[in-house]
């Protein structure tokens, strides 16, 4: 397999002709240096292609169409659904559920599991380090049915305690959620120990792989979980997808999410009944544009080979931290390079607020972010209010962070004048 | 941009903020944080008569927020409670004197939007200052 | 204004070159007449590029990015909202939340603002000719609480029977939601009418407008309503995109729907509070591109007018209920030509099942629905297991209609053989 | 298109179909319908050993699902239950002789559908068939 793939180091740069934006200049004559990969990826153009295709060509409402075109839309919905099954290799792509993002996959999971499942007094444990995504709809749940939440605590280089993981399993939770990534710290979490450990407390399990599923290879059946959530938007894929994978026998036994029109079997004016699964949680017209952008992104990412994109993003961010680490005043948060720091790096540079840092890097075409993350949680643990943080997906380059390096030393160079 | 964005009267600004501090037993006091950035900042207004007879202003932040909270207590000490709600966004750019990108305008107006909460007594709303 | 728009009748053929996807041909050579837009409407090639260029030029996650492409992303975001707040004459774009579409739309409602106002033997009133995606999230809701569901009964021309609903107002509803128009018969209902009257009975009033908003000019202040939903993929925009229109103080008072990154103002990990509207209803990463999708389709058809765009399709239903009655066998639903009858045609052909009729069409490539439109309890209403219906946008014209009727004349040839 | 859809055969089976009606007190029999279209198909058997000594059909819906189940009784008359339980979806296929597309497999596989969830006495699924 190495043999068959692009050397790590040169993922990036030979890739770089394939996405469209990353050939804009500042008008400076710069170079874009994209950095906010975390937040959303950009899309080369097979996507954004794939995406035109399907309006120009093959667009049309999807299921009980018994035109060609709906059969065709129809076809390259569910091809898309297939796609995404053999990326994560669930067992059926009737595991895998369309959704807008993550967010909406974890509300689902909260929403409809939780509220079937989850009962007053019950105990859901989540994280410290995770997004808002995956704390507030638990919160939400809870409130309704009088569930409690405590989070796992994490050490200060931004590793989950698992002492502190363990305590919580002794309560005997009903659920685990936690991110399989960390998008503020970069974090690379023991999935496949914490869903064991979990599992043999008792809890159902939930991933949220946002940052998971766009920096390392995702195998739904070797990690063992319940539920898993990415957004397509993150994984070179059009903005509005994203997938709620969920173990066959569950998602059976659960309630419906959201109610309307493709999630029925039968309708009268007092009651219903629900189509089955996946069509049960795919209310109304779906995004079928965005699904085939997902399928289109996902078989890129499939001939780079995901092993490759994450020896390639590890052997980056080991690379960056390097760079990062000869800058004085510059500190980084999260573990040190390794196999459990995928690409994204959080830092602060003493006496310069992480918004001015960006607003510096921006002015140099580094985009970069700076805030909170949705980790607010995050942010009060490590005792910062805010990060800017640098992170990468296959087109990212050591150029990028060379440039990263040379506008941060910028800024301290005008902030110290 | 950058140099633009940070010219020198904001890093002076926000290196050497003008009436930091509190007011012990302030006329007219409100803080408020921009939840996007995390910046804060608390206005004390002292009011004698019908004008500012002193402001001070504390918090953290960017340089952008900071400066121009620094920057707004130099423009109001000593006016009438009528010019300082009479103060409007394109004042404060102004006075700024660099490009503000939508993105930062919040951290830029924030001194401004607790100033005319604490002023008028209540939570003045961003789109309306 | 009439004077600088293209006359009603030649709307259609004059456009039909804007949408790639009319270009099309089947095998023998039959031109795409495509009368499914009810379902879904075809996109022109402005819309197509809107999104493209959007991914290839200014794609980022939005909001809190301080970088030039972030910023520029969310300055289209913002821009679509306004489009949209301009096309219904909302009061700010504050009060137009972004979804995936109607469904998801009226779910909001249903769950955030019907969880917290709608109690235990309160009475929610529907019409018998609903689409499902405004009975099914009802019935959730009413199961959760406790309450009734009553639907306003229709007259055998399919027209909603104000007697009955008067009836059912003197009950003080706590809801009234109806639909605009009729997706499956096209009966165009006096919405400010039935507005005026829910609301003198102290209902709050949803209107959904899934087919109300791509036929007719919708203003909703002039209407009156309280709630307004409607889908972008029905108005030339990409599938993804839908908005929720709302009073302002409705929204703002309403618990958040999903919870997640984008609508907080403030996490811990044991409580949050919530973002102003929009933002509260928006959680996680939107649907950007098609949110700037639809804000071109907006444009686009504001670019027609939508005054003519309605009269071009009643001129064109006019002509097809015509054509259609000139064919013995043939049965057609719903009211009478006229103005409140909308570019949508229900019909059954004696001793041909609609799907078989359905199929004959598309051997000529004429693309209609057969089925039950999403409308059970109004299919058992009118006696029917399903009807074939044919359905008008902008692109279509007095050709397509004539090829209609041509291919069911074909359809009772080979059944009558 | 159509033409090759609606051949003869599928017309004359739709037109006058075979082993149409009920029997009064079936070894087996099972009923179920194809929710997207709404056709109904039942089935009733009575067997007698180990095969088929009647079957009958009734319901109704498009011509596909229709002729599809009249075909399916003509096949079966006088078969072994096993060799029922053989029959595939590619069978079904080869007896209409026309192209089916995927919109419309639920209306040509709900007669094969209900008689093996009748002889299995399970509810078969429409993807394992
Ligand atoms: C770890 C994590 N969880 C959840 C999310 C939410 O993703 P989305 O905004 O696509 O719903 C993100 C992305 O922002 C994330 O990084
Ligand atoms: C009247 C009506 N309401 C609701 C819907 C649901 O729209 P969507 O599937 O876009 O959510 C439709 C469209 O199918 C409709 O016609």
């Amino acid at each position: 397999m190495a043999t068959t793939i692009p050397a790590p180091t040169t993922l990036g740069a030979s890739i770089r002709r394939d996405f469209p934006i990353l050939q804009q200049e500042n008008e400076r004559g710069q170079r874009l240096s994209f950095l906010d990969s975390a937040a959303s990826s950009q899309k080369p153009q097979v996507v954004i292609d794939a995406v035109s295709s399907y309006y120009a060509e093959e667009n049309a409402n999807i299921h009980r169409g018994v035109y060609t075109l709906s059969e065709r839309a129809t076809a390259r919905y569910e091809e898309a659904r297939q796609e995404v099954a053999s990326f994560i290799n669930a067992a059926s792509p009737k595991e895998c559920i369309f959704t807008r993002n993550t967010t909406e996959a974890i509300n689902l999971v909260a929403q409809s599991w939780g509220r079937a499942n989850v009962r007053n007094g019950d105990l859901i444990v989540i994280t410290e380090m995770d997004h808002h995504s995956n704390i507030v709809p638990w919160q939400l749940l809870a409130e309704a049915v009088g569930a409690e939440i405590a989070a796992v605590g994490i050490s200060d280089d931004g590793r989950l305690d698992l002492e502190s993981l363990n305590r919580l399993l002794a309560r005997e939770p009903k659920v685990v959620a936690f991110p399989h990534v960390s998008n503020a710290l970069g974090t690379v979490n023991p999935a496949a120990e914490i869903i064991r450990r979990a599992k043999q407390a008792g809890a159902t399990v939930l991933v949220d792989s946002a940052q998971g599923t766009p920096h390392l290879p995702v195998d739904v059946r070797a990690l063992g979980a319940d539920f898993l959530a990415f957004s397509g938007h993150k994984v070179l894929a059009p903005m509005g997808s994203g997938v709620l994978w969920g173990r066959l026998d569950l998602l059976q036994a659960m309630p419906p999410f959201l109610g309307g029109g493709g999630m029925i079997r039968k309708v009268e004016i007092g009651r219903s009944t629900w189509a089955d699964v996946p069509a049960r949680f795919e209310a109304g017209t779906p995004a079928v544009g965005d699904a085939v952008g997902l399928g289109a992104a996902l078989r890129y990412l499939t001939r780079l080979d995901m092993a490759a994109v994450s020896a390639h993003e590890e052997a980056l961010t080991r690379y960056a931290l390097e760079r990062l680490a000869e800058l004085p005043g510059v500190t980084v948060f999260g573990p040190p390079a390794g196999e459990d720091h995928a690409g994204v790096i959080s830092f602060t540079v003493e006496e310069i607020h992480p918004h001015d840092v960006a607003s510096v890097l921006n002015g140099e075409n580094v985009a970069v972010r700076a805030g909170h993350h949705c980790c607010q949680p995050l942010m009060a643990r490590l005792g910062v209010v805010a990060t800017t943080r640098a992170s990468f997906s296959v087109y990212s380059d050591r150029d990028d962070v060379d440039r990263l390096a040379e506008a941060i030393m910028k800024a301290q160079r005008i902030f110290a004048a | 941009m950058s140099e633009q964005l940070y010219r020198e009267n904001i890093l002076d600004h926000s290196r050497h903020p003008r009436n930091k501090g509190e007011i012990d037993d302030p006329t007219a006091t409100y803080q408020d944080t921009n939840p996007l950035c995390g910046d804060e900042v608390r206005m004390d207004v002292r009011i004698e008569g019908d004008a500012v007879a002193e402001i001070k202003f504390s918090g953290r932040g960017c340089a952008i927020s900071q400066a121009s909270a620094s920057m707004l207590t130099e423009m109001v000490a000593g006016q009438s409670l009528e010019q300082v709600k009479a103060i409007s966004r394109e004042d404060i750019l102004d006075e700024l004197g660099v490009p503000i990108s939508p993105a930062r305008m919040k951290c830029a107006m924030l001194g401004l939007k607790v100033l005319k909460s604490a002023i008028y007594g209540v939570p003045q709303d961003d789109d309306t200052l």
